[in-house]
C-alpha cells in the first residue's frame, strides 16, 4: 500500500509558517505531520489522503524541555525517546515516562512525538493517557496568531478527535508541579509487549504532609474511546495513604463506571480483570512514589 | 551408495562453522526476488474480492484503463479462454478428493475475501494502486459457508458447486484400505473403549494460525521468443512450478525456466505450493513481452497464504489403570478453506496430520478418520508441522489428562508407552526407520529433574505461586520418500546433486531444492569439503535454477539434512572414485577407493602415504589434461547423484517446558525451554539449533499470539501484524538444547532432515505447563490458542464450582 | 456488530415520527450529508462525508424503507459504500414509545461492516457510531425543538403522504447506515 | 515533484522525487540500496526497513523521502567499508544471528543504534530492544547472543567499528 497523490509538501521552520501555510489552504486540505508514526499508516493505507502535508520536522522551538520552576514545558515535537529519559520528569511525572518508554519499540519512540500522539488521540494509546491523569495542559496557536490553552480534561475528546482544530497548532504540553508531595505511574498491558494497550492505566496521586491523599487522577485507555478519565476511582482515593483496600475499592469503582468493549484483543469481563490488576499496581505505585 | 565414512570425512562435519552466505545477507548485498532489477519492468498489482462468496455481476475498468501509466488489466473474463483451468496432474496429489475448478483471476463468482478478481499492470506500482481503486466491481452477495461442521451438513450452501458437496475429502486411516476391514477395526476399538478402566474423551479445537515468512511471496516473470519464458518465483519447489507454468500456459516445457533467488526470505511451507498468481503474471509478461513483477503486500499474504491448523479433533483415549495406552480413536474435522491453492489444495495437511498422530507412542488399536470441508476462507497453506501441529496438541494434551486422571506422572506415562523398539510401523502404517525414543526422553526427563520441580512447586504454590511442568513429544518425517510423496503429493522423493569439480580444485553444487534461510550452503560446503578434505569455503553452492540444477521436488519436509546432502555426499563419492582410478593409474599402484584418504588438500595412498597428489594437481589433471588415461577412462569431474532412503525417514524430539501463572490476570511466563532432539549426525550445530529455536518459538508463536479470524461475513480481520500478531523477542524464552543422537543408518553421513514437523509438539507441551501449574484449580485446556484472557476465564470457572 | 441504545425526546410521537420524515430536519441532524436523491420509488441515494479527526471519507449510500407502522416503528434497511475504504450494510429497526407526551425512541442496528473498514476498524467502530448516532439524536432533538409547529400534519390514511414519508425516512436510513460505515474507518 | 538534497552512506545525491514516494521505495528504486526491505504494509511493524536518519534507528517505510529531504541516512550498506563486517555484522555472522537474512538489515542497523545508548545491555534489555524487529526463522535466540556478543567485542576494541 502506497500513499495516494500528496500535491504539496512543505517543512516550515517557525509556527508563523505553519499558519501561514494553513491559512493558503482550504480547510481539511492540508495535514500538520510531527512524527508521523500513526499518520502514515493512515496515508499508506489511504484511509487518509491529505493534498497538502505541512511538516513539523524543523520547528526547533518545539524539541525543548523546558523545566520551569512551577511547571514543566514539554515542547510538541520532543520525542518519546526525550521523554524517556528525561531527568525532568523525574520526580512528579515519572508516569509519563513510563509511558513513552514503552510505546511501540525503539524505532517509534526515535521518531514519535507527544503532540503528535495527544492530537491523534488514537483510541489506544498511552501518551494520551498519561497526559489526561497527569491533568497535562495543551498549548496551541491558531490561524490568527493567538494562544489558546485546553485542559487535557477538555482535550481529549474520543477517538482520533481532540478540541484541536484544523488551523491549530500545538506548540507544547505543560504539567503544573505540584507543591506537595505527589506520584505518578502508568501501565499498559498487551498480548505482546509494548503493542497497543488491551488496557492502560495512569495514575496521580497528591499527597499532604501526613501522606495523605488530597488530590487523585486516574486515566485509562484501550477501551475503544481514547483517552478517558476514571473519575469514580478517583473519589475513593481521597484520604487514603496507599492503603490495598482503597486502591481495590477504586479499581472496582472504575469497573462499575466503564464501558468495556469485547473485541479481538479482549472480552469486557478481561479488560475489568486487567483494570483492576493493573491499576491496583499503578496506584500502588504512584504512591509509593509520592511517599518517597 | 556406501554408508561409512573415511576418517577425512570427520573434519567438517559437526563444524559450528559461520556461515557463508551471512557475508552478503549481513551487509545488505542479499539478492531476494524484489531485488533483482530487469530494465523496463512494469508492475502489477491485484484487485482483490471484498466479499467471502459472492457473484461477480460485472467489472467495470473504463476509469482503471484510462489512467495515465496503466498498461493492461487482466479479468477472469478475458484470460479464461486463453489460460487452462487448474486442476492440472502436476500439482494434482494422487488422492481421491474434489478438486476443484478455478483460473488465476475468479471467474464468476469470488469465495473467498481476498481472492484475485483483476490484474492491473502499470508503469509504476504506485500507479497500479491508483488504477486498483478505480475498478468498479460489481458483486452480488452469496451465503457464505464458514463453519466446517455446518458446511458437511446437507443443507449447506455448497462453495464448488459442481461437486454438490462441501466435504472435497475424507478418509479413514487405520484398519487397511477397504471399509469392511475398517469397520471391523472400529467394531475392536469401540470394544476396548467399552471395557478400558480409563477413558478420557474430548474435544480439541486449534485455531487458524500459521507461518508468515518476512519476505512475502512475488514473481518476475520475463519473456522473448527464443528464450521463453523466464520467471523468478519464490518458490521451495523451482522444478515442480516450471511444469505447472508449462503445461497451464501451453508453452513447451523447454522453453520455461524457473529460478527461485538465491536468496528466500523464509519459505517454512508457505512457499511449496503453486500459487495461481504465478500463472497470471507469466501469462503477463508473455503477453506483453515484457517483464512484470508482482510482490505481495503483507496484506495480501496475510489475507492469502500462511493458514493451517484449523482443526477440531473429537479424540479418545482408552489406558488401564497402570498407564497402558490400549486405544486411541480420533474423529478430524478440518476446515480446508477454498481449496483453490496447487500442490496441497488444503486437505493435504489434515491428511497428513491424521498419519502422524499416534507420535512416538505403542497403540495396540486405534480408529483414525478425517472429514475436511470446504469453506469461504483462504486456502490453508503448508506450514511448518502442517497436519499435525493440531493432531498432536491433541493427543500429547490428552495424554496429560490421562495421566490426570490415572493419578501419575505424565512423563512417567509417556515413557512407559514409547515406542521402544525401531524400526516401527505406526498404527496409521507410518514407517518409523530408525532411532531411540527412550534415550532422547530420559535426556530431557534427566534434565528437567521432575523430584526437584515438583518440590518447587509445593513451595511456591505455599506462596501462593502457580508455576507448572509440561511434556511433550514428536516424531517427525526427515525428508518425504518417494513412497510417501507420490501418493501424497504425485512428486517424487528422491534427493538429487550436481558436483562439479573446476580445474583449480574448486567445486560447484547445484541443487534443484530452492531453500529460503536453513543455511544449506554451508552445509553444503561442509559436507563436500569433508568428502574432498578442501575448505568449504572452496564450495560454492547454487540452488533453485531449473536451467542449471538438476530435478528436485523442492525445500520440503526436512529433505536438506536427509536427501539432498546424502545425494551431494553420493555424488562426491563417485567423483572421489574416478579421481582415485586415475591416481591409482598414475602412481602406479593397484588400488580402489578406499585405500585413498582425501585430507587437507591431498589425496593418499593410505598403504604408503608418501604416495599421493595434491588434490588441485589430479583434478586439474583430470578435467585439463585427459590424456595418457586407463583404458575406457575420459576426462572430466561432473557428477550429477540421486538418493532415494529404501523407507521413509524419521527425525525425533521431546520438549519440556516450565510455567508460571498469574491466576488473578491468566497471564502466564515461560521460565524455562528445554528440549532434547535426534537429529542423527549434526553436520553443523550451529545451524541446527538456530532451527530448533526457530521452529519453537514458532509453535510458541502460534500457539499463543496468532490467530487468523474472520467475522461472520467471511471477512478477514486479521491482515496486518497490528491485529495478527507474531511474538517479538521479548514474548519468548531462552531455549536449552540438548542432543541425544542416533546416526541414521540410512543415510551416508548418518544425517537426519530435521525442521519442518519441530513445532508440533510444542503446543501441547505448553498447554501441559499451564494446566500443570493450575492443577490445583483442577484446570484443563482443550482448546487454543492459550490466551491470559480464555486462561482468566477458565480460572473463574473453575472457582465457581 | 449490534448496536441498540434509545432516547427520550420530549415531543409526542407523532410529531417526531413525521420529524423523522422531514428532509430538511435530517438533512440538518446527520452530520456530513453532501446530497440527497431519489432514484425511484422505492430506492434513495445519499453522499455523506465523514469527518473522524483528519480522517475524511466519502460514502455513498442506498437504502429502502421496510414495515412502517406508523407512528410505532419502521426498518431501514440501507448500504453505504466508500469505494477502496470498504463498505457497511445496516439493518435498523426504529420504534416509538408515547408516555405523557414524551417519547422513548429506540433503535437497533444490526451492522456489517466489509473491506478495509472491517480490517482496520477493529474495536473503533462500535463505539464510533455511538458517538454518531448520539451526534444525529441530539441535533434532530434539538432541530425539532426548533421546528415544532412548523411541521405539516401527517395524514395517515393518505397513502400519497406515506410514500413521501418513506422516502423521507429512506434517506434517515441511509445517512444513518453510511454514518456508521464511515464512522469505522478507524 | 520536489528537489531533495540528501546524504545516504556518506554520499550525496540530489534527486527529484514525487511528494509521496516512501522513503524506503526512494532507497530501493532510485538509489538501489536494496539492503533495506520491506515485510509489512501499510502498519510499520516489521522493521525489516530500518535505517538510520541522522544517527537514530527509524522505520524507513513510515517516512515519506522528501521528509530525509537535508538529512543524512546510512543503510545497512554503510554500515561497515566495502570489504569488512562491523563488530556487530561480524557478532552476528559468528553467533548464526540470521537464517533467511531478510530482518537482519533492520535489527542490525537498530542493533547498533542501540548499542550505541546501552553498552552493556543484559539479555532482557536487548529482547525489549528488538521488539521493533520481528523475526521468523531464528526464534531471536542466536540474535540476542549475537547482540551481547557484539557488545562486548565493541568494548574490547577487539577492531574498528564504525557504527
Amino acid at each position: 500500500m502506497y500513499p495516494a497523490e500528496i500535491k504539496e509538501y512543505h517543512k516550515p521552520d517557525s509556527v508563523e509558517q505553519v499558519l501561514e501555510i494553513i491559512a493558503n489552504h482550504e480547510e481539511g486540505e492540508s495535514l500538520l505531520l510531527a512524527g508521523g508514526q500513526s499518520a502514515m499508516q493512515a496515508i499508506k493505507s489511504r484511509m487518509l489522503r491529505p493534498q497538502c502535508i505541512i511538516d513539523l520536522q524543523d520547528l526547533q522551538e518545539l524539541k525543548t524541555i523546558n523545566d520551569e520552576s512551577e511547571t514543566l514545558k514539554i515542547g510538541a515535537m520532543v520525542r518519546y525517546c526525550e521523554l524517556a529519559k528525561s531527568s525532568a520528569l523525574n520526580i512528579n511525572f515519572t508516569g509519563l515516562k513510563d509511558a513513552a518508554a514503552h510505546v511501540g519499540d525503539r524505532q517509534v519512540r526515535n521518531r514519535g512525538t507527544i503532540g503528535g500522539s495527544v492530537c491523534w488521540n488514537y483510541a489506544a494509546a498511552c501518551t494520551p493517557a498519561a497526559v489526561l491523569a497527569l491533568d497535562g495542559s495543551m498549548h496551541l496557536i491558531s490561524s490568527g496568531g493567538e494562544t489558546k490553552v485546553i485542559c487535557a480534561d477538555d482535550f481529549f475528546l474520543g477517538p482520533l478527535d481532540t478540541a484541536k482544530s484544523e488551523s491549530d497548532v500545538l506548540v507544547s504540553v505543560s504539567f503544573k508541579k505540584p507543591k506537595t508531595r505527589s506520584g505518578s505511574a502508568y501501565k499498559k498491558w498487551g498480548l505482546v509487549k509494548d503493542a497497543l494497550p488491551v488496557v492502560g492505566i495512569g495514575a496521580f496521586v497528591k499527597l499532604d504532609s501526613n501522606g495523605s491523599c488530597y488530590e487523585a487522577r486516574i486515566a485509562l485507555t484501550g477501551m475503544g474511546v481514547g483517552a478517558q478519565r476514571a473519575t469514580a476511582g478517583e473519589t475513593l482515593l481521597l484520604g487514603s495513604d496507599g492503603d490495598l483496600q482503597s486502591i481495590e475499592a477504586a479499581t472496582e469503582s472504575i469497573c462499575a463506571n466503564i464501558d468495556a468493549p469485547t473485541d479481538l484483543s479482549a472480552t469486557s469481563d478481561y479488560r475489568y480483570q486487567l483494570i483492576r490488576s493493573i491499576g491496583t499496581e499503578v496506584i500502588l505505585t504512584a504512591f509509593k512514589r509520592a511517599s518517597i | 551408495m556406501t554408508s561409512t565414512k573415511d576418517s577425512s570425512s570427520i573434519e567438517w562435519l559437526g563444524e559450528r562453522l559461520a556461515r557463508k552466505e551471512d557475508l552478503r545477507l549481513v551487509t545488505g548485498k542479499g539478492k531476494y526476488l524484489a531485488d533483482i532489477a530487469m530494465p523496463g519492468t512494469l508492475h502489477a498489482v491485484f484487485v482483490r474480492s471484498e466479499y467471502a462468496h459472492a457473484n461477480i455481476i460485472g467489472i467495470d475498468l473504463t476509469e482503471a484503463e484510462s489512467l495515465p501509466g496503466v498498461i493492461a488489466i487482466y479479468t477472469g473474463e478475458n484470460i479464461k479462454d486463453r489460460i487452462n483451468p487448474m486442476p492440472q496432474a502436476i500439482v494434482q496429489p494422487n488422492l481421491s478428493a474434489k478438486y476443484p475448478t478455478f483460473w488465476p483471476l475468479a471467474v464468476g463468482k469470488v469465495t473467498f475475501h481476498g481472492e484475485p478478481v483483476a490484474l492491473i499492470i502499470a508503469r509504476d506500482k504506485y500507479i497500479a494502486e491508483d488504477a486498483s481503486e478505480l475498478v468498479l466491481v460489481d458483486y452480488e452477495e452469496l451465503p457464505v459457508v464458514l463453519d466446517p461442521e455446518k458446511a458437511l451438513t446437507r443443507n449447506s450452501t455448497v462453495v464448488h458447486e459442481k461437486d454438490g458437496t462441501n466435504e472435497i475429502f475424507s478418509m479413514t486411516f487405520t484398519g487397511g484400505e477397504n471399509e469392511e476391514s475398517q469397520n471391523s477395526n472400529e467394531a475392536e476399538v469401540n470394544a476396548i473403549f467399552d471395557s478400558a478402566p480409563v477413558v478420557v474423551k474430548e474435544r480439541f479445537k486449534t485455531h487458524r494460525t500459521g507461518l508468515t515468512p518476512m519476505e512475502p511471496r512475488g514473481v518476475l516473470c520475463d519473456w522473448n521468443e527464443s528464450d521463453g519464458l523466464t520467471a523468478y518465483i519464490t518458490t521451495q519447489r523451482p522444478h515442480i512450478d516450471r511444469l505447472a507454468l508449462s503445461d497451464i500456459l501451453e508453452i513447451s516445457a523447454e522453453k520455461v525456466r524457473v529460478i527461485a533467488p538465491r536468496d528466500q526470505g523464509g519459505g517454512f511451507g508457505v512457499k511449496a505450493p503453486f500459487y495461481r498468481e504465478n500463472i497470471i503474471i507469466a501469462y503477463a509478461a508473455k503477453s506483453l513481452g515484457k517483464p512484470v513483477r508482482w510482490i505481495e503486500s503483507r496484506y495480501e499474504s496475510l489475507m492469502n497464504v500462511g493458514q493451517e491448523r484449523d482443526q477440531i479433533n473429537d479424540l479418545e483415549i482408552a489406558a488401564d489403570l497402570e498407564g497402558n495406552l490400549l486405544a486411541l480413536r480420533n474423529k478430524g474435522i478440518a476446515d480446508n478453506g477454498v481449496g483453490t491453492t496447487g500442490v496441497y489444495w488444503g486437505f493435504v495437511m489434515p491428511f497428513l496430520g491424521a498419519i502422524e498422530l499416534p507420535n512416538a507412542y505403542k497403540w495396540p488399536k486405534a480408529h483414525i478418520s478425517l472429514k475436511v470441508a470446504t469453506t469461504n476462507k483462504a486456502c490453508l497453506t503448508p506450514s511448518r508441522a502442517f497436519g499435525h501441529f493440531p493432531t498432536r496438541f491433541a493427543l500429547e494434551r490428552c495424554i496429560d489428562m490421562v495421566a490426570h486422571k490415572i493419578g501419575m506422572e505424565a512423563s512417567e506415562l509417556r515413557r512407559k508407552n514409547l515406542v521402544d523398539a525401531l524400526p516401527y510401523t505406526s498404527v496409521t502404517n507410518e514407517y518409523y526407520d530408525s532411532g531411540d525414543f527412550l534415550k532422547v526422553w530420559d535426556t530431557l526427563v534427566e534434565k528437567a529433574d521432575v523430584p526437584a520441580f515438583r518440590k518447587r512447586q509445593s513451595e511456591a504454590l505455599n506462596e501462593n505461586r502457580y508455576i507448572g511442568i509440561g511434556f511433550g513429544c514428536g516424531v517427525e518425517l526427515s525428508g518425504v520418500a518417494s513412497d510417501l510423496l507420490v501418493p501424497m503429493e504425485n512428486q517424487p522423493g528422491y534427493g538429487a546433486a550436481t558436483v562439479r569439480l573446476d580445474p583449480r580444485g574448486k567445486v560447484q553444487v547445484f541443487g534443484g531444492d530452492a531453500p529460503g534461510g536453513q543455511g544449506h550452503e554451508t552445509t553444503t560446503a561442509q559436507v563436500v569439503a569433508s568428502e574432498f578434505g578442501i575448505d568449504p569455503a572452496a564450495v560454492v553452492v547454487t540452488t533453485g535454477d531449473t536451467g542449471t540444477t538438476p530435478f528436485g521436488s523442492g525445500s520440503i519436509g526436512a529433505r536438506a539434512g536427509s536427501y539432498f546432502v546424502s545425494a551431494v555426499a553420493d555424488a562426491c563419492r563417485e567423483l572421489k572414485e574416478k579421481i582415485t582410478r586415475i591416481l591409482a593409474y598414475d602412481l602406479k599402484i593397484e588400488a580402489r577407493a578406499e585405500h585413498f584418504e582425501f585430507t587437507d588438500g591431498e589425496v593418499i595412498y593410505i598403504g604408503d602415504r608418501s604416495k599421493k597428489s595434491s588434490f588441485v594437481s589430479i583434478v586439474e589433471r583430470i578435467i585439463m589434461f585427459p590424456i595418457n588415461l586407463p583404458e575406457n577412462e575420459v576426462g572430466g569431474l561432473d557428477a550429477t547423484a540421486f538418493f532415494e532412503a529404501a523407507k521413509p525417514m524419521i527425525c525425533f524430539n521431546a520438549d519440556c517446558c516450565v510455567v508460571e501463572v498469574n491466576v488473578e490476570t491468566g497471564d502466564f511466563k515461560i521460565l524455562k525451554w528445554i528440549t532434547t532432539e535426534d537429529v542423527g549426525n549434526v553436520i553443523n550445530p550451529l545451524v541446527v539449533d538456530g532451527q530448533m529455536h526457530g521452529a519453537i518459538v514458532q509453535g510458541i508463536s502460534n500457539a499463543v499470539f496468532e490467530e487468523f479470524v474472520y467475522d461472520d461475513q467471511g471477512q478477514q480481520l486479521t491482515a496486518d501484524f497490528e491485529n495478527y500478531k507474531l511474538a517479538t523477542a521479548a514474548d519468548v524464552p531462552n531455549i536449552d538444547i540438548h542432543y541425544a543422537t542416533t546416526p541414521c543408518p540410512h543415510t551416508p553421513l548418518g544425517t537426519r532432515g530435521i525442521g519442518e514437523g519441530r513445532p508440533s509438539s510444542v503446543p501441547g507441551a505448553l498447554t501441559n505447563a499451564v494446566c500443570d501449574a493450575l492443577m490445583p484449580l483442577k484446570i484443563e485446556i482443550t482448546e487454543l490458542p492459550l490466551r491470559p484472557n480464555s486462561i482468566w476465564e477458565k480460572i473463574q470457572q473453575s472457582k465457581q464450582t | 456488530m449490534h448496536i441498540s441504545d434509545s432516547i427520550d425526546i420530549k415531543m409526542p410521537r407523532q410529531i417526531v415520527f413525521t420529524a423523522l420524515t422531514d428532509v430538511e430536519i435530517l438533512r440538518a441532524s446527520i452530520p456530513g450529508c453532501e446530497s440527497l436523491e431519489a432514484l425511484d420509488e422505492a430506492k434513495y441515494s445519499a453522499i455523506i462525508l465523514s469527518k473522524i479527526g483528519p480522517l475524511k471519507l466519502r460514502f455513498k449510500g442506498q437504502a429502502e424503507l421496510l414495515n412502517i407502522v406508523e407512528p410505532e416503528s419502521y426498518t431501514i434497511k440501507g448500504e453505504g459504500s466508500g469505494g477502496p475504504a470498504g463498505r457497511a450494510k445496516v439493518t435498523a429497526h426504529v420504534t416509538l414509545l408515547e408516555n405523557n407526551n414524551s417519547t422513548t425512541l429506540t433503535y437497533d442496528v444490526n451492522a456489517e461492516i466489509g473491506g478495509k473498514l472491517a480490517q482496520l476498524g477493529g474495536s473503533l467502530i462500535k463505539n464510533t457510531a455511538m458517538k454518531l448516532a448520539t451526534q444525529f439524536f441530539q441535533t434532530f432533538t434539538e432541530s425539532l425543538s426548533n421546528s415544532v409547529g412548523k411541521l405539516p400534519p401527517v395524514d395517515v390514511a393518505n397513502t400519497s403522504a406515506c410514500m413521501s414519508i418513506s422516502r423521507k425516512l429512506v434517506i434517515a436510513g441511509t445517512l444513518l447506515g453510511g454514518a456508521i460505515a464511515l464512522l469505522a474507518i478507524l | 515533484m520536489k528537489n531533495i538534497k540528501l546524504t545516504v552512506n556518506g554520499e550525496k545525491f540530489e534527486e527529484q522525487i514525487d511528494n509521496r514516494l516512501l522513503l524506503v521505495d526512494f532507497l530501493r528504486d532510485n538509489l538501489s540500496l536494496t539492503g533495506t526491505h520491506v515485510g509489512c504494509t501499510y502498519e510499520g511493524v516489521c522493521g525489516a526497513c530500518t535505517i538510520h536518519l541522522d544517527g537514530d534507528a527509524v522505520k524507513s517505510c513510515m517516512l515519506l523521502a522528501v521528509q530525509a529531504d537535508g538529512h543524512n541516512i546510512t543503510t545497512v550498506e554503510g554500515l561497515s567499508a566495502e570489504g569488512s563486517l562491523s563488530n556487530l555484522q561480524q557478532a552476528f555472522n559468528d553467533e548464526h544471528g540470521l537464517q533467511c537474512g531478510y530482518c537482519t538489515p533492520g535489527i542490525l542497523m537498530n542493533m547498533a543504534d542501540f548499542l550505541t545508548e546501552n553498552p552493556n545491555p543484559s539479555d532482557e534489555q536487548i529482547r525489549h530492544g528488538l521488539i521493533g524487529n520481528l523475526c521468523r526463522c531464528t526464534g531471536y535466540v542466536h540474535i540476542v547472543r549475537a547482540v551481547k556478543k557484539a557488545a562486548k567485542m565493541l568494548k574490547d576494541g577487539a577492531r574498528e567499528d564504525r557504527t
